[in-house]
């Protein structure tokens, strides 16, 4: 049977840029599905990456570049897969193309609408620790660099109201006649890319995320700490630069109070990076860290791991139990365990190092490609150690976080064995029928 | 070291209203719990720690009808090797005196080297059938005690006097000590352990199996008779004294003088 | 009724007060049937204290010997016994104390112990004492014995009476014979701030009711008055005023005083659930304090305007 | 062990990854040498278990549960606690109040040494319809030993009463035949005098014919509710069956109160039943009341050291009470009366405050009391 020689490739993450861009420099056709009006996931959240502590963007940014100009890459952005039929080498796939209410191909990228558009929203980009506008490009070089409108706060949409972002565009790019519109694909194999939810720190009242400004989570810090847009890089909580900082581990992950059992594997590694920036940016801070086990396991990082406590950032073997509000400080409860001491340590910062969770809809993505969740809730792979990428349905791949938690070296490694996978079965050009063949 | 340790069971009357039964001679017993006897909990521990300090075994004694089984198994529970039961109905109406002759006819025929009561019954509070008991084995004897070491054939014993003072005394052995309050913290006995012990055998002997004869017990043996029993005037609800600090002074020392023994 | 025998108790060479209880009861005992009135004196070097009795007894006899030195059941019972047999008395009167309780029980007679009233009915002698922890009283009569032994509670009759003795002093000379089985070493003095309120007759407790630590002189200095151990409730110990020996309560002590003066006490329900028996006083300017649920006499008004008085018309007293 | 389970297996110890969460919540382990978390180690590594029974401090423990609660593992570190406590009681090795309490319970039917026929006399001037003398009614109001024994916790139950009546809730009390739930007394360790008093109390629920118990104390309602595992009758606080006639319509307010009111979450009712709205709820709902919550409350509430038979264990740990803490936390928001909805916070709250001599500025009261008083 003919093999199909597209590929679709779901998320436009760094996992899924990776796989797309590994299978289009083949010669082969990528449809690259985006849910978000652009590309660049998680990572292109980060201010930094560990251990290296190269900056994020600048090793993720000529990637989303290269996917948006590959003559082999379709970009579908602010979309989603809504239905797929078939099987190995031949599926069919339903997206919804959800409306933009701005013409991608007349728009230029300008920040003209935005400056006009009288409604503030917060900037998802930023964790919601900035506001932008109703209407707004994602954030700089974008990928498509191109405007959207929120409709949840649009005064027109919602009221009628107003358009004033209509008559300022000069290429005459928005068009509130936009609706949600359907498009089909056909290719031959999938890759699986959707990646994570940070954990939800409200599931932990203990800890007071939510009730006091001053307890953020590992994401709202990458953004506080990235220079060029949001905050210039000031650490500053209501105005004040923090002085006593406390890193919790663990948050979300191996807790079975919230149904996570499972090691988050980045978290240990992310809060070393960040605690160094603390020191780095506020050399008076006292930066302590409260951990369970440490699991500094890659490339360089039992090294980093040294290196951040002899910059004088204190670790502390104990899971903190509670936070609650002594005067304008907080009070962090915990035991040293090595010592046995029990601790009230104020903090005016503390950052909870929130785990790696499935996608809210991860389980209804599983129900459209068929796939069943593991014990923890991620995809689950054709076996755990000899065929991590595919999936029980044939043609179908995992890769990234959507797999279970990992960084970005194993994401991005990860990536392109699904690119391998797939171009392994584009060059074999056919498919033979097989009566265990699934069918979607 | 062997111990004998007698205990009694009585009518925890600490929180009860009490009322005198129709014969005036008792009273009613209905409604009240019992349990053993507070001095002979801390004899029972005493014996028992004895035991575990200088080995041998703790053998239980008490009076009465089924009942006071409950107190031997307490006496299990603690770490008593052994329960015996006198009973017969012939000794109803036994004074101290001839509770100690019951008492006296069993332990003659056993091998002991102390012998451990409670110094007083919270019941008749009589606090004389050990030293009673003592005279008609023809042994010694300390009272009130509050301590014990044994030395090589006798025991050092510190008595409680009053007024927080105490008297060491050196005492041969064999003797009987009865055992004051506070010698040492009685275990508590839980339901778990009683359940265990619920099936261990209590000997039980009656005037028959002693060799006794009924005129030598009971009432008949006896040189003292409860007469009649009545209750003491009851105590007043509250009295509000006058708020006039010299009133209220003149008041408090009478009810210091009438109440307290102030003099 | 014909003689009466006293048992004097006295130790250190003092003639303890429940003689003279026992005096004053046996004066009126043997006023009622025509008796004597008979006081004994064991010990040694005692002739002070024998003096001292002559007022009070028709006759005193003196044992004195060395071996009597200190109380000793053993060599006390035969001298008394001895004694008992020689005299015929129709009646021995011992304290029920520490000493009278080790030496009543073997004396071999027809004894009741712990005797709040005595009296004699158509000649015979009936004996009054508690049962069940004070809850109820009972007559005992006596039968069929030439002679009898009562204990006799202290601080039950009056100390102070009429002075009738005909004053006669009697020493005599027995053959003691050598201690074998008990022997006296020693007796331990309560160690100096070791209190034990659990055994205190009177007990003035005090609460948080006293403000400040300064203050509970004022207090401590009642209870000396008053012949009590200073007691206080928990939060008394918990603010470190007081140590914890002090504090009756739940996690503190259960006391069983015959006189609780409470000061300043609210009465949480671990604190009077823990005063057994006794009569209570409580001075407390709440009128809604619990503690006069449990009170037998209240004082509602404020502590400081009280006990200033009281300590005053106390030290009158005390002054004579 | 003789052949039965070991602790560790029995809790699933070795699942333990001793990160601290249960000794950092614990509200007594900065003034105690408790801590748990080296306890459970100490289960897990020793075979013989004797050094860890000397521990004075095992009866330090309020049974609070936020061990429990926090342990990311899913293990009961509380339990374990009981647990031990209960090897040492069956030993009879308990301190001399606990064993006080366990032997005043197993005589008179409550942990107070009070006498049966009393228990009653509370409410002997008020109708109420008495099961053991033949009544019958829909709903059991289970008053517990503290409210019927406690002069103080005596208006609580006597509010309750006129609550109930106010609403016309058709209701009757057990009299003298009531006993203690027993909840405190398995936290002391006396599982078996805690099987007996179930077995007898579900005996007398059977024997009235009882299907709906309405609990002054959260203790008892903890105890009903989670460890008598009988499905004939459904146990509810009164804060649940209050709430309830309020959404109703059936209890009215015609009172104001006018005064900031905080509330001490009690343990047994908030972190172990999750029972937190309720009580907010009623309180909201009276007439005049300014509600705030503690910076500290719900699963952050700070424990008052009443339960897990502290009432009766001279405890081993030292410095500033919780009550103590909380009365000033009160003070700081402002507060005029702190509310509770439990006998033992009641008790422990109120002497706080007068050991702080704040009487003057704050009240503890029981939500109950604040409900009788606005209708």
């Amino acid at each position: 049977m003919q093999f199909n020689l597209n590929t679709l490739v779901v998320g436009g993450g760094i996992a899924g840029i990776q796989a797309a861009l590994d299978i289009a420099d083949s010669g082969h056709k990528v449809y690259l599905v985006e849910r978000q009006p652009s590309i660049g996931g998680h990572m292109i959240q980060l201010d930094t990456t560990f251990p290296t502590l190269d900056c994020s963007e600048c090793i993720l940014l000529p990637k989303m570049t290269l996917v948006s100009s590959h003559p082999y890459i379709e970009l579908i952005t602010y979309s989603e897969v809504e239905e797929v039929s078939g099987y190995i080498g031949n599926f069919k796939v339903k997206i919804k193309k959800k409306a933009r209410y701005v013409d991608e191909n007349k728009c230029m990228g300008c920040p003209t609408c935005t400056e006009y558009c009288p409604i503030k929203i917060p900037d998802a980009h930023n964790e919601n620790l900035t506001t932008t506008k109703c209407i707004y490009i994602p954030f700089p070089q974008a990928v498509p660099n191109v405007a959207i409108v929120d409709p949840a706060y649009c005064l027109f949409l919602l009221r009628r109201e107003c358009q004033i972002c209509v008559p300022v565009c000069k290429n005459k790019a928005i068009d509130f006649k936009q609706v949600d519109h359907f498009v089909e694909v056909e290719v031959g194999s999938i890759i699986i890319a959707t990646g994570y939810d940070p954990f939800d720190a409200r599931l932990k009242p203990e800890y007071g995320y939510g009730i006091y400004p001053n307890v953020i989570t590992s994401l709202e810090l990458e953004r506080l700490l990235s220079p060029p847009d949001s905050t210039q890089g000031l650490i500053q909580i209501d105005g004040r630069v923090p002085k006593n900082v406390v890193f919790i581990h663990c948050v979300g992950s191996r807790d079975k109070t919230v149904g996570n059992e499972y090691c988050s594997r980045v978290c240990c590694m992310y809060t070393a990076k960040h605690a160094h920036f603390i020191k780095e940016r506020i050399p008076d801070a006292k930066v302590s860290v409260f951990y369970i086990d440490m699991r500094a396991f890659g490339k360089g990082s039992e090294q980093f791991y040294e290196r951040v406590q002899k910059e004088g950032v204190f670790y502390h073997r104990g899971s903190v139990s509670e936070i609650y509000k002594k005067g304008d400080k907080l009070v962090v409860r915990a035991e040293d365990t090595l010592s046995g001491e029990l601790i009230e340590e104020e903090a005016d910062l503390v950052v909870l190092a929130t785990g790696l969770v499935p996608r809210k809809d991860a389980t209804q993505m599983m129900r459209i490609f068929n796939i069943s969740p593991d014990s923890d809730g991620f995809f689950l792979e054709r076996h755990i150690k000899l065929d991590p990428i595919a999936t029980l349905t044939d043609g179908v791949f995992i890769a990234g976080c959507c797999q279970g938690p990992k960084d970005i070296p194993d994401t991005v490694a990860q990536a392109s064995a699904a690119a391998a996978k797939a171009l392994s079965l584009i060059s074999k050009g056919e498919v033979e029928a097989e009566v265990a063949t699934t069918y979607l | 070291m062997d111990i004998i340790v007698c205990v009694k069971r009585v009518p925890d009357t600490a929180g009860a209203t009490i009322e005198i039964a129709d014969d005036a001679r008792r009273i009613r017993e209905d409604g009240l719990v019992f349990d053993m006897n507070d001095c002979d909990k801390y004899a029972v521990e005493e014996a028992v720690g004895l035991k575990k300090k200088y080995g041998g075994s703790v053998t239980a004694i008490a009076l009465g009808t089924e009942d006071v089984e409950d107190i031997l198994r307490m006496c299990f529970v603690t770490g008593c090797d052994e329960g015996i039961r006198l009973t017969d109905k012939a000794f109803q109406g036994s004074d101290a005196v001839t509770i100690a002759r019951i008492l006296h006819r069993l332990i003659q025929s056993m091998k002991f080297d102390l012998i451990l009561t409670g110094a007083q019954a919270t019941d008749d509070g009589y606090g004389q059938v050990g030293s009673a008991l003592a005279e008609l084995m023809g042994i010694s004897h300390a009272t009130l005690v509050i301590g014990i070491e044994i030395l090589d054939g006798k025991a050092r014993v510190h008595r409680e006097l009053e007024g927080g003072m105490e008297e060491v005394v050196e005492i041969r052995l064999p003797a009987v000590l009865t055992i004051q309050t506070g010698i040492n913290i009685p275990r508590y006995v839980s339901i778990r352990a009683l359940m265990k012990v619920a099936q261990k055998e209590i000997k039980v002997l009656d005037l028959k199996g002693l060799g006794m004869r009924e005129e030598e017990v009971g009432e008949s043996g006896s040189n003292t008779s409860i007469e009649r029993l009545f209750l003491p005037p009851l105590t007043k609800e509250m009295e509000i004294l006058p708020s006039d600090p010299g009133e209220a002074a003149t008041r408090v020392v009478k009810i210091l003088k009438d109440k307290g023994g102030l003099v | 009724m014909g003689r009466i025998f006293v048992l004097i108790e006295h130790r250190k060479g003092a003639i303890r007060d429940i003689t003279w209880e026992m005096l004053i009861k046996g004066r009126e005992l043997a006023l009622r049937s025509g008796g004597e009135l008979t006081a004994l004196l064991l010990g040694y070097q005692i002739r002070n204290l024998a003096e001292k009795l002559v007022q009070r007894a028709d006759e005193v006899l003196v044992v004195e010997d060395e071996k009597l030195s200190n109380f000793n059941g053993e060599i006390y019972q035969r001298v008394l016994s001895k004694l008992i047999s020689e005299y015929k008395p129709a009646l021995t009167l011992i304290g029920h104390t520490s000493f009278g309780m080790e030496l009543a029980g073997q004396l071999e007679l027809p004894i009741t112990t712990d005797c709040i009233d005595l009296c004699l009915e158509n000649g015979a002698l009936k004996a009054v004492r508690q049962m069940y922890t004070g809850k109820v009283n009972a007559e005992i009569s006596f039968i069929g014995a030439p002679s009898y032994i009562v204990t006799v509670r202290p601080d039950v009759f009056p100390a102070e009476g009429q002075q009738t003795g005909r004053g006669e002093i009697k020493y005599l000379s027995l053959p003691i014979e050598e201690i074998k089985y008990k022997k006296f070493i020693e007796y331990i003095e309560p160690a100096v701030g070791e209190v034990d309120i659990t055994r205190a007759d009177i007990l003035v407790s005090v609460g948080q009711g006293i403000g400040d630590k300064k203050n509970i002189s004022m207090i401590a200095e009642l209870s000396e008055l008053m012949g009590g151990v200073l007691a206080c409730s928990r939060p008394i110990v918990d603010k470190k005023w007081l140590p914890k020996e002090r504090q009756v309560g739940l996690s503190g002590k259960t006391v069983k005083p015959k006189l609780y003066l409470a000061i300043g006490i609210s009465g949480a329900f671990q604190h009077i659930s823990q005063i057994k028996g006794g009569h209570i006083i409580a001075i407390n300017k709440d009128p809604r304090a619990p503690i006069f649920g449990v009170a037998d006499y209240g004082i509602v008004e404020d502590l400081f305007k009280i006990v200033p008085v009281l300590t005053s018309k106390l030290k009158e007293i005390k002054a004579g | 062990m003789d052949g039965e389970q070991s602790l560790t297996e029995k809790y699933e110890l070795f699942g333990c990854i001793q990160c601290g969460r249960c000794s950092a919540g614990c509200p007594i382990s900065l003034n105690s040498a408790l801590n748990i978390r080296k306890l459970i180690r100490e289960v897990t590594v020793h075979q013989v278990l004797e050094p860890i029974y000397e521990q004075g401090e095992l009866w330090d423990c309020t049974t609070c549960s936020i061990c429990s609660l926090r342990c990311p593992r899913g293990l009961k570190p509380h339990e374990v606690l009981i647990s031990i406590r209960s090897i040492l009681a069956e030993e009879g090795n308990v301190p001399a109040t606990v064993r006080d309490a366990l032997e005043e319970t197993f005589k008179h039917g409550n942990p107070y040494g009070q006498i049966r026929s009393k228990r009653f006399e509370w409410a002997t001037d008020l109708k109420i319809k008495n099961f053991s003398q033949g009544d019958r009614a829909e709903i059991l109001y289970f008053v517990g030993c503290a409210p019927s024994y406690d002069p103080r916790l005596q208006e609580v139950s006597r509010a309750l009463v006129k609550t109930f009546t106010q609403a016309e809730v058709n209701f009757g009390i057990l009299g003298n035949e009531e006993n203690c739930c027993g909840n405190e007394i398995r936290r002391m360790g006396e599982e078996g005098l805690f099987e007996m008093l179930r077995a007898d109390n579900i005996k007398l629920f059977h024997n009235h014919e009882i299907r709906h118990i309405v609990t002054t104390s959260s203790h008892c309602y903890n105890t009903f509710k989670n460890e008598y595992k009988d499905d004939s009758f459904k146990a509810e606080h009164y804060t649940i069956f209050v709430a309830e006639l309020i959404q109703k319509g059936k209890l009215s307010f015609s009172k104001e109160i006018k005064k900031v009111v905080t509330y001490q979450d009690p343990c047994f009712l908030g972190k172990q039943n999750g029972v937190y709205e309720e009580p907010r709820f009623i309180l909201r709902s009276i007439p005049g009341i300014t509600f705030v919550d503690f910076e500290r409350c719900r699963e952050r509430s700070l424990c008052c050291e009443g339960g897990g038979g502290r009432m009766w264990i001279d405890a081993s740990d030292s410095g500033q009470r919780l009550g103590e803490v909380r009365i000033r936390e009160a003070i700081a928001l402002g507060a005029e009366i702190i509310a509770t909805a439990c006998p033992f916070c009641l008790l422990n709250l109120e002497d706080a405050v007068t050991t702080i001599g704040l009487a003057d500025k704050i009240q503890v009261r029981d939500i109950i009391e604040l409900v009788a008083e606005a209708i």
